[in-house]
């Protein structure tokens, strides 16, 4: 039972981690237009916070849309 | 349980793409507005768009399964 | 026997449907630049329907060509 | 063993991400001259923004989890 | 058993690789004309890219083999 | 035992090949602008090469970056 509980939390811990890699490499294609430094601008931080919550807005709203279509 | 766990994996898919796609076409860096009239719409027309194609596709399988070529 | 029956069965409407995803997303990208509205118009249709049907063309020509270089 | 597993999995992710992205962002072709400095610049970058979006996203999973909507 | 099943999925693989490719070249919106003069001449030069990518890869891991860094 | 190096030697060499399908698909799109004939001209050539040689490199520093930030 022990081990259940792991697993199922190694899971979802795994499952969070891969959205985080997917919406970094669509955020970062979007906020960070050009390499000037290794730093992020005030500009690019304030945009990739946007682009994650934007995206999940959308993905919240699909789920609601089609859900009223059935 | 197969065919339900096919399904949920077909749901699943169907919500990333259209999210994916709608995110891409509604909003735009800095990502500072929701547009959820066009997330709406687009919806709408993605639906559509599936319909549109799984008949095409059905159709071609159909008249290649009826000319012996598959 | 039955079970594998079904299982094929399965697995080929299965195969079916992940195309589907596939062209409608690809065939979405190009055939409906703009969100102006839910409906999608003759010109969207036609090209989603050529689109689908060109791709197809493009396959089996890409199989056929293969298989005469070897 | 499984923890151990799933942390190589996300480094390699992690790191074909980043490579893909800088490679995108700091070489063009014809791919004449490596951009030592430039990917360099990027990989700082791309640190900072998966941290920026995994604090986003964790911070709106806290948010629906509090307010009961997962 | 096992190589030939690598076998099929590599085939599988390029047909894929090859199809999106030379349709993304080949063929643009509304996809009313097949171009299946181009579609042959870019299989063509899909396959002689593959072949030197091959060779350059392969040696780089030979080179690397050699000199001790793998 | 000779299964085993059989399986190993199978799995390496499947990871190559398909390491070789990623990298032609991604340097034909940059590399081969346009189709006007079956062949690869000697630009064309040299693109592919550098770019295959360009992401090694960028794969390579991007592994030692990482690891000198642990």
């Amino acid at each position: 039972k022990e081990i259940m509980t792991f697993l199922e939390a190694e899971n979802s811990k795994q499952k969070v981690q891969m959205s985080v890699h997917q919406f970094t490499n669509m955020c970062f294609k979007q906020c960070v237009p050009a390499i000037n430094n290794g730093d992020l601008s005030t500009h690019e931080e304030q945009c990739l916070n946007n682009c994650v919550n934007r995206f999940l807005d959308t993905n919240i709203r699909i789920v609601k849309g089609l859900q009223s279509l059935q | 349980q197969i065919a339900q766990e096919l399904a949920v994996a077909n749901v699943t898919e169907l919500v990333n793409k259209i999210t994916e796609n709608c995110f891409e076409k509604c909003l735009t860096s800095p990502y500072a507005n929701a547009q959820e009239g066009c997330v709406d719409q687009c919806l709408a027309k993605y639906m559509r768009s599936w319909n549109v194609i799984s008949k095409a596709y059905v159709a071609r399988i159909q008249q290649a399964s009826t000319s012996g070529e598959i």
